[in-house]
């Protein structure tokens, strides 16, 4: 089932293989803000959010993007979209360079790409009814006219596990769960094929999670979509997630398929992830790896490696060179010179 | 006390030398027996004065003025008779135009130099000297043919007149005073009206003005007060009627406020002696503050009419405009004026406390208005039916009157902002005007930009108003009619002249050059009753051709406290002999009771 | 010190942005005076006496029949030169006019801005602490009176009431003007400062009366909502004392927005002070600024223009360096 | 903030932002205040032709009155008839107390009338609600009496009707200004935040030389331009948007602050990513979302318009003859000076009910801000 | 109930109400559990369980008004040895008991320090507070604290702003404020909620250190079950303001005894469990019913019960109450005897 793409080694261009037909293909992204100071603000730097980020994913895949805060995971996912302009790369959707579109083509596009946001309350309009926030979208690319477009909300609505009537209310009248649901019904509403999970679970009850994420796959295995799934808790990911990107510091650290990444990770910055991540279970007494300091700043990141600062690996040659993602074992890249290690 | 026995010694020295001048026992009602002398007179002053320099000031009133004593003659505010005061003597030609004064002896600057003949040359040099930018420069001629003014001696100076005139003694007693020529000439010599203009100034150290009058200098702070102290070498040469050195003060403090609300609040407090109540609201506040004893004091309501007059103006201009040529139809201004209801102006905006006026002479003087001259006064039914003759017959829907062309009867009306009475007679002309189907529109703008419009001519070369409310004021007492700058209709220039109804410099009708030739013709008339005759004349051409429509003049009041004395006698007491800043009275003779 | 080397800049940067909005204000007012009709000389037409030639000489002597844009630029030169231009008027030069009116504003401006802060903090402290109290709601009520009423009626209220005062007990009450008449002139000067204080304190309580009244209750709702922030729970944790918790921790904090709003108090206050200068007889800008605008004596206008500019960009940079002291996230910033 | 203080969840009651904002705005007791006198004041300025017994400008130039004092009404007549009635009253300048004396005529008697038209009497007719002309008067008397309520003017105008016709103009001015700020400041704050750059540094600049350049001046000179045979109501109306011009900046700057803050937030990227338009979500998702603070501001500004009406009356750049406002009125109070508090007391009504719509905004615009504040939310 | 050890601190029937316009929120609703000394325990609860509230009641930082204790005592044994109940101590008696018998952290390192004071001054404040130090000896002390929670460079850090660190940074210095005056109880409200998981990591592995060397008693307010399985010795789980379950942590893992907690403890994803492996059916995580409750709206008997599959008529009437089930382990359910089966067939 895996096709293996051949990897130029050294050139520019990567492709890292997706699982099946290709949907979206990630080439060298880049997203880089400005820092202005000095006298007459000037750009004296840029923080590098994204910093050569390249990935597919095929269709009917579900893949995590996990990191910590500064990782650059949100801005990636964002970027991928066009919601935030990218400064470098490419995103094929398809087959097309969306990042060279108009504004007027991309318009088009954006029926097959959606997201879902992690602010259950930041990300519905608060003066807008449930049926215009759903609606909107079929407003906007003139689906289901008329009598319809009650009806397919209302369809939307059932699907996400609330009742047709709610469609009357206000954002503020729903819970964290409920609202999440309409923001998934929204994202619905213009048929994509493809879906940027933005953290969809982190900011709910612990009780509620599970009914989301399990919506979310119900939803993903009868629409047959396509999910890039952003998140910063590695459990959760792995749950749902058939491949699962390790992001650091705007650079892709791993990639892997859920069960190889977790048995087997093959990045120390993986490892440490997995090893601090706790485990409901007070009799298992695990022996922790507790990376040391902080996340360095994205505006100045360590040269080579951007870990190397609080890997336990490090050798002198991760501060001179820059970590090519290669393939270490079928469908596993990682980012990491030493391939003595784990 | 070495210096107190020189200033005796001084003044016995200076008396034996030369006569002073005494001051009549008839310009105060006080004995000179009751006087006491010292203390300090406090009044008022409505806006922060600007200079100390007499060669550019010209504001009104002035420091300069108050610190000056004067000059040859003086107008004897009792009898208007003009006697000698700085001249000891003057002699006057057969051809009424050479005069020679021969200076009193023993004048002192207030630096204790003396006051030579010089000192009115150094005057009339720089005054006449264009670069300085003197307000009195245009005083300088009459006519355009300069007045000379010579020093023949030291103590002797001439000045010669272009031509017999009546006004020659009141242009010698108010507008040429002596000016120190030991303070301005080295100055003017070496750096010209320059160096002239950047003289005493506001800041200028108070030691260096250098006085002729009463009073000196003591301290200037800007923005609130002034203060005068006595000049030592006055009294060596000003005298009362007994004898007694003048001034009899030791000081005067001007202060400054900035409304006339703001001057009546230092008067109820007790912070200032002299007060005139500038309308009936302010009267009432004095009478009743004095009528609940919270000030002892004196107050004379209705002591004159006022030297100024209010009017509307049209205007005139030779341009084919329908508005112009209907205010250029005398019949149209005799309508407008019998729409002036000016029994309701001094009712309503007087509050009852002034009278209708006709004529351009100011009804102060009550001997030159002429009788018979409100032949148009208010009488709506006149006013329809001239209106009528002018085709005005019948009303639109809005109630104006429209001619057989559809034009209708509207214009605007312009007045200052700041003046409330101005406003209040255009409130009453436009309700009037209303009634019998005349539209009047009015406009309320900066006095600034109103005279502009006197003016300003648009790209069609015509002026820009259809009429405006505006007033006159200043004028002697020798031939108190409307002067050239009023009447003269030819031979201005661009601009700057008062001749508001007409500025085309073109004399576009009969009455304006028969005006102009009576006035020169009056001038020339040393005969009273004769030029009265003449002023009656004027008066009479102006009331039926209603050039200016003239409205109605608030009378006078004068208040001060118990403990300022020396006002004038009751007869004298008019806006005429009152000063601005120290009411009716001579300061030189005002003392201050203890 | 880190905190000097990222702050010189910002300011620098700062005053740099400033010229281009000096030059603008000052051109934009330069064009809207010489727009008005008429000009100084409009007013000798009153005058019966003066010529038309004369008027014609000394406009081209004060430079008025040069195009507008040179005569602008002519002013700037001199500005630049520290030369304000000459007062028709006062036929003397702006910068001996100036001053004086400068100087008294300013004295109503800094007892005003004093007594803002020393009435405004504690009555909004006191609210904020004891929200909807009888003293709170007293403050309250007052504030929404005094925010009510026109300042130029308020004053002739006072200046009537001092009158009445002053009339049936006597009390000698300072009844506009700067200074008082009564006063020998041979005083010390902490005699004639008081004198001039005691004259400044009714206008200014009448002009920052309404300020007061806003900024107090601004304060109590901003410390009200510092008060709920977390690390004032944290200071609490800690055992601190509730003053010292309210003072100390929330205060500092609670007072940003008043500082940063200290910009526009300069020039807020000295254009406030207009309708209270005139009331009152206080002999400062804005009675300069109107007989300047009745005689269209543009060069003191001018003056005044960049004046109020130049406090509102020096205000704006004040609130900014203040700012830096009190809150250390914009200082490293 | 934490859960310090638990915030619970409403019980579902379908209702929009702008129900729950009422339902908090009624809560508020001052608001309510506000809120009701806000009512009576405008209803008294929509009815003022109807409650106002005399015209705007209606006085006799024959039989003159100058500050005639409210007029007494009597209940009882001679016979014992019971009813409102006036007596006619006879002037007198006392040419010692320089005040104006009116004595009652017991001899002429006039019943207050109620629901009477005036026919033929110009002045009298107003258009009812705006457009059916009518002369129909709440109450009158006839002629030869005269009813003050509220005294005369010097004209002896009646001060009663005045200060209702009045009222139109000035609560009318804060909204208009108001709402000509808010446009101004929508329209220039939009652009700036929207399109960023070099046009938000110019706005933004032109924001700044505003509020630098004094007011006061602003407003004279800018006033002195206009055409002198313009109504001066419009004139007025052109000073008020001067005033707009001058104030727009504070505003400008909020929304611009909003629209950038906006631009971020998940539910506008939510829009975008469905691929809304930049009209669309400006227009649906931005600008509504100023609106919170447009209203605070509106019911803000208008009490302050309202005030600088009346300065402009008091620096004379204010609404002028024949209209009047309460500024216009309240000026002619501060004219007479304290001739106005010692003999004619009743001048300083228009005083009285501008603090009284000062203070009704200011309750209304505090209660607006604290409904809209969730944190303020009781 | 048979404290074990010596009790520090016990609550009893703890009622802490809010007033709101739309009615009294019962935030705590007769809470009573105890922790002793040395030990931590674990209270659990999601948002709206009163957990927060419980813990402010205890440093008696509920803002007065809207919130009240109503009733219920908690007693408290401070370093002097002497049990007070803290619910009738006076403002000032209280102060003396806060940062330095009981300290407390909180939830968000990046707004509980105040913005514009060093991190040392707020840490020396506490200390001139209750150890009567002087500033110089204070900042010295706080520089030694700094160092004992790992923050390299203190003499350097001492004198930054809160804004200059990172928010692990930022917590450690929370811990480091709290631990200034050696108190006997620290309670740390949900303090890695907001940091990353490699954070998180250090900061637990700080705080069961510190526990360790200063012998202080923990009470550890979370939501999250994988940090209580580390760091509690016992667990106190709530459920709409009030006690639902309380045993040791093994127990409360091993035998949950309330369908709550059951609830809470299948719906998670365990990492490396349900490790999804492509081409085979997805797993389906035990997802708990409904929504957290409106606390304004409790239902009149078991708070649980809407959302409860194990729901009876019973449990509708009135509030159960909460039954020892043996071994310190309590529980608020009257089924609970039933669940010794179902978690028997659950493990099957």
């Amino acid at each position: 089932m895996t096709t293996i793409a051949t990897v130029a080694p050294g050139a520019g261009q990567r492709v890292v293989p997706a699982t099946g037909e290709t949907l979206l293909d990630v080439q060298n992204l880049e997203k880089f803000f400005p820092i202005r100071g000095g006298l007459l603000s000037r750009v004296v730097g840029n923080v590098k959010a994204v910093n050569d980020v390249s990935f597919s994913i095929g269709r009917g895949e579900v893949v995590g993007l996990v990191g910590e805060s500064g990782s650059g995971k949100t801005t990636a996912g964002r970027a991928i979209l066009r919601l935030i302009e990218p400064t470098g790369g490419q995103v094929l959707f398809n087959g097309t360079d969306i990042t060279k579109l108009s504004k007027g083509q991309m318009r088009d596009y954006r029926r097959e790409m959606q997201i879902i946001f992690q602010d259950p309350f930041a990300s519905l309009n608060p003066r807008m009814t449930v049926a215009d926030i759903i609606g909107e979208a079929m407003q906007i690319h003139n689906l289901n006219p008329g009598k319809q477009r009650i009806d397919r909300i209302a369809e939307l609505l059932e699907k996400v596990g609330l009742r047709p009537e709610h469609m009357r209310r206000y954002p503020h009248e729903f819970s964290g769960g409920q609202r999440q649901r309409i923001g998934i019904a929204r994202a619905l509403a213009v048929n994509p094929s493809f879906i940027v999970a933005d953290e969809p679970v982190s900011a709910l009850d612990v009780s509620i999670q599970a009914q989301v994420v399990n919506l979310l796959q119900d939803l993903q295995e009868e629409l047959g979509l396509t999910v890039l799934f952003i998140a910063h808790d590695l459990a959760v990911v792995e749950y749902i997630c058939d491949r699962i990107i390790v992001m650091y510091l705007g650079r892709v650290m791993e990639i892997a398929p859920s069960r190889e990444l977790n048995n087997n990770p093959k990045h120390p910055y993986t490892e440490a992830l997995l090893s601090a991540a706790p485990v409901p279970d007070p009799t298992v007494k695990r022996q922790r790896i507790i990376l040391e300091g902080d996340i360095p700043s994205p505006i100045n990141p360590p040269s080579g490696c951007v870990f190397r600062t609080r890997c336990r690996y490090a050798i002198d040659d991760c501060a001179k060179i820059v970590p090519e993602l290669r393939e270490v074992a079928p469908g596993h890249f990682k980012a990491c010179i030493r391939d003595d290690i784990l | 006390m070495k210096k107190a026995l020189f200033v005796a010694m001084a003044m016995t020295l200076g008396s034996s030398l030369a006569a002073p001048f005494v001051y009549p026992a008839s310009w105060t009602t006080n004995k000179p027996s009751e006087v006491q002398t010292g203390g300090t007179l406090r009044t008022v002053n409505l806006q922060d004065f600007k200079t100390l320099n007499p060669f550019v000031s010209s504001e009104s009133p002035n420091l300069p003025d108050s610190l000056t004593a004067g000059s040859f003659l003086t107008q004897d505010p009792v009898t208007d008779e003009f006697i000698p005061y700085m001249a000891e003597k003057y002699t006057q030609s057969a051809d009424k135009r050479t005069f020679t004064f021969t200076i009193r002896k023993g004048m002192k600057w207030s630096d204790g130099k003396p006051i030579t003949a010089d000192d009115w040359i150094t005057s009339y040099t720089i005054h006449s000297d264009k670069n300085v930018g003197s307000n009195i420069y245009d005083y300088m001629s009459i006519n355009n043919q300069p007045i000379k003014v010579t020093k023949v001696d030291a103590d002797t100076v001439r000045v010669v007149f272009p031509k017999a005139d009546v006004t020659a003694l009141e242009w010698v007693s108010g507008i040429l005073y002596p000016e120190p020529t030991h303070v301005f000439m080295p100055v003017y010599k070496s750096k010209g009206a320059d160096g002239i203009k950047n003289m005493w100034t506001i800041s200028t150290d108070p030691k260096d003005i250098v006085t002729s009058g009463s009073f000196m200098l003591d301290r200037y702070q800007r923005g609130e007060r002034a203060i005068l102290k006595k000049n030592p070498y006055f009294g060596e040469w000003n005298k009362d009627s007994a004898g007694k050195p003048l001034p009899y003060l030791d000081g005067v403090q001007i202060n400054i406020v900035a409304d006339a609300n703001a001057q009546l609040t230092q008067f109820l407090a007790g912070n200032i002696d002299v007060y005139s109540p500038g309308d009936r609201d302010k009267l009432a506040q004095v009478k009743a503050a004095m009528d609940a004893k919270k000030i002892n004091g004196v107050l004379i309501p209705n002591a004159s009419a006022r030297a100024s007059s209010d009017f509307v103006v049209f205007n005139l201009d030779d341009s084919a405009t329908y508005k112009t040529k209907l205010f250029s139809n005398p019949k149209f201004r005799q309508a407008f004026s019998m729409i002036v209801n000016r029994d309701a102006m001094v009712d309503l905006t007087l509050g009852g406390l002034g009278a209708p006026t006709y004529t351009g002479v100011y009804p102060v003087y009550k001997d030159w208005v002429a009788s018979g001259v409100d032949k148009y006064k208010f009488n709506p039914a006149g006013a329809i039916k001239l209106l009528n003759e002018l085709g005005f017959t019948k009303k639109g829907p809005d109630g104006v009157l429209v001619d057989k062309n559809g034009n209708k009867l509207e214009f605007t009306l312009i007045t200052n902002a700041e003046n409330t009475r101005r406003q209040g007679f255009a409130k009453i002309i436009q309700d009037e005007a209303k009634k019998i189907g005349m539209k009047v529109n009015t406009s309320f703008i900066a006095f600034n930009q109103m005279t502009t419009m006197l003016d300003a001519k648009d790209n069609f070369g015509r002026r820009n108003f259809d009429a405006i409310l505006i007033g006159l004021t200043g004028g002697g007492k020798v031939f108190p009619v409307s002067g050239p700058s009023v009447i003269e209709c030819s031979g201005l220039g661009e601009g700057g002249n008062l001749h508001m109804f007409n500025q085309s410099n073109k004399c576009r009708f009969p009455f304006e050059t028969q005006t102009i030739n009576l006035y020169w013709k009056g001038r020339a008339e040393f005969n009273l009753a004769a030029r009265k005759a003449i002023a009656n004349q004027m008066q009479k051409i102006e009331a039926e051709q209603q050039p200016y429509v003239q409205l109605a003049a608030q009378t006078v009041h004068f208040a001060w406290t118990a403990r300022t004395q020396g006002e004038l006698p009751r007869a004298a007491v008019n806006s005429l002999n009152a000063s601005t800043l120290y009411g009716p009275r001579i300061l030189d003779l005002t003392w201050i009771k203890r | 010190m880190l905190s000097e080397v990222s702050v010189l800049p910002y300011i620098f940067r700062r005053i740099l942005q400033f010229i281009p909005t000096f030059l603008l204000a000052t051109l934009l007012a330069f064009f809207i005076v010489q727009l008005a009709p008429g000009d100084f000389l409009s007013q000798l037409k009153e005058n019966p006496s003066v010529r038309p030639e004369t008027v014609e000489r000394l406009r081209k002597e004060f430079g008025l029949d040069q195009p507008i844009i040179v005569q602008y630029f002519y002013w700037l030169k001199n500005f630049v030169m520290g030369n304000l231009g000459q007062s028709f008027q006062y036929k003397r030069p702006v910068n001996e006019v100036l001053p004086g009116p400068f100087m008294n504003s300013l004295i109503l401006v800094i007892i005003g801005t004093v007594l803002h802060f020393a009435v405004s903090i504690p009555v909004g402290v006191y609210s904020a602490v004891r929200p909807y109290s009888t003293a709170d709601k007293t403050f309250t009520f007052l504030s929404y009176i005094f925010l009510g009423i026109p300042s130029f009626f308020f004053a002739l209220l006072v200046i009537w009431g001092m009158l009445k005062l002053q009339q049936n007990f006597g009390w000698d009450m300072p009844l506009g003007n700067k200074t008082s008449s009564k006063l020998p002139t041979d005083i010390s000067w902490w005699r004639s400062a008081w004198d001039v204080f005691i004259h400044a304190l009714a206008p200014t309580i009448i002009l920052v009366l309404r300020g007061i009244s806003s900024e107090s209750r601004f304060i109590r709702g901003q410390l009200l909502e510092v008060l709920g922030q977390d690390y004032v729970r944290t200071a609490r944790a800690k055992g601190v004392a509730e003053n010292q918790v309210v003072y100390k921790h929330a205060l500092r904090t609670a007072l940003i927005p008043t500082i940063a709003g200290l910009g526009g108090l300069l020039p807020a206050l000295i254009g406030g002070a207009g309708f209270i200068e005139v009331v009152f007889n206080w002999p400062g800008l804005t009675p300069l600024q109107l007989t300047a605008l009745g005689n269209q004596d543009i060069y003191i206008l001018q003056a005044v223009t960049a004046v109020a500019t130049l406090l509102y960009l020096v205000g704006n940079l004040l609130s900014d360096v203040l700012l830096s002291v009190i809150d250390p996230r914009i200082r490293y910033h | 903030m934490t859960t310090t203080v638990p915030t619970p969840v409403r019980k579902p009651r379908s209702q929009s932002q702008w129900s729950i904002v009422w339902s908090q705005f009624k809560r508020n007791p001052l608001a309510r205040v506000g809120l009701g006198l806000l009512g009576l004041l405008y209803l008294m300025a929509i009815l003022a032709g109807f409650l106002a017994p005399y015209g705007l400008t209606e006085y006799s130039t024959t039989d003159r009155i100058s500050w005639a004092p409210p007029t007494p009404i009597h209940w009882r007549d001679a016979q014992g008839h019971f009813g409102p009635y006036v007596n006619g009253i006879r002037r007198d300048i006392d040419m010692e107390t320089f005040r104006d004396k009116y004595v009652e005529d017991t001899s002429v008697t006039c019943p207050v009338k109620f629901f009477q038209t005036h026919p033929g009497m110009e002045g009298r007719t107003y258009r009812f609600l705006g457009f059916i002309p009518t002369s129909l008067k709440l109450f009158s008397v006839d002629a030869p009496c005269k009813l003050y309520l509220w005294g005369s003017d010097s004209y002896g105008r009646d001060q009663f009707s005045r200060v209702m016709y009045g009222s139109q103009i000035s609560l009318s001015i804060g909204i208009i200004a108001s709402v000509l700020t808010v446009i101004l400041g929508l329209i220039m704050g939009g652009i700036a935040g929207y399109f960023r750059g070099l046009t938000d540094t110019l706005i933004m600049r032109m924001v700044e030389v505003l509020s630098a350049i004094p007011e006061l001046f602003l407003l004279i000179t800018l006033r002195a331009l206009f055409p002198l045979n313009a109504d001066p109501i419009l004139v007025f109306y052109i000073v008020i948007g001067i005033l707009a011009v001058i104030g727009w900046g504070g505003l400008a700057r909020i929304v611009r602050g909003q629209i950038l803050s906006s631009r971020e937030q998940d539910y506008v990227q939510a829009a975008t990513a469905l691929g809304a338009s930049d009209t669309r979500i400006i227009a649906k998702h931005l600008l509504p979302n100023t609106a919170t603070y447009i209203i605070i501001f509106l019911s803000l500004a208008i009490p302050g318009f309202i005030l600088s009406e009346s300065g402009l009356s008091f620096i004379g750049i204010g609404i002028v003859e024949p209209y009047a406002s309460w500024g216009s009125l309240l000026k002619v109070a501060q004219d007479g000076g304290f001739e106005s508090l010692d003999a004619r007391p009743w001048t300083l009504i228009p005083g009285v009910f501008i603090v009284l719509a000062v203070l009704a905004w200011q309750f209304v615009g505090d209660g607006l801000r604290d409904a809209f504040d969730p944190r303020r939310r009781r | 109930m048979t404290p074990q050890g010596e009790v520090l601190l016990a609550v009893n029937g703890l009622k802490t109400y809010f007033n709101t316009d739309d009615g009294v929120v019962k935030s705590v609703d007769g809470v009573t559990f105890h922790i002793n000394k040395g030990e931590t325990l674990a209270v659990v609860g999601e948002s709206g369980s009163g957990k927060s509230v419980t813990s402010l009641s205890i440093m008696r930082l509920i803002p007065m008004p809207p919130g009240q204790i109503v009733d219920g005592e908690i007693l408290f044994t401070g370093k002097d040895g002497v049990q007070k109940n803290i619910v009738k101590l006076s403002e000032a008696e209280m102060r003396k008991i806060r940062g330095n018998d009981i300290s407390m952290i909180f939830q968000e390192p990046m707004t509980s320090l105040n913005p514009v004071y060093t991190v040392g001054d707020q840490i020396a404040e506490a200390v001139m507070l209750h150890q009567g130090k002087n500033k110089k000896e204070a900042m010295g002390v706080a520089a030694d604290m700094l160092r004992f929670v790992g923050i390299p460079a203190p003499e350097k850090r001492v004198n930054e702003y809160p804004h200059q660190m990172s928010g692990g940074m930022r917590q450690r210095v929370m811990i480091a404020m709290a631990l200034s005056c050696n108190p006997a109880l620290l309670i740390a409200d949900e303090p890695t909620t907001a940091l990353d998981v490699t954070i998180q990591a250090q900061i637990l592995d700080l705080m069961r250190k510190l526990q360790r060397d200063i012998g202080m008693s923990i009470l550890f307010i979370t939501h999250n079950l994988g940090v209580v399985a580390e760091m509690a010795d016992r667990v106190v789980v709530m459920y709409g303001g009030r006690v639902v379950e309380e045993g040791d942590v093994v127990e409360i893992f091993k035998a949950p005894r309330h369908p709550y907690t059951m609830g809470l403890l299948n719906s998670i994803p365990r990492p490396g469990e349900h490790v999804h492996v492509p081409g085979q059916p997805k797993g389906r995580l035990e997802a708990i019913p409904g929504n957290v409750p409106n606390p304004l709206n409790l239902p009149r008997g078991c708070a649980f019960e809407p959302r409860c599959k194990f729901a009876v008529e019973a449990c509708r009437e009135a509030v159960p109450p909460l039954f020892d089930t043996g071994n310190g382990h309590m529980a608020r359910c009257i089924r609970w005897q039933e669940f010794e089966q179902v978690q028997q067939e659950v493990t099957a």
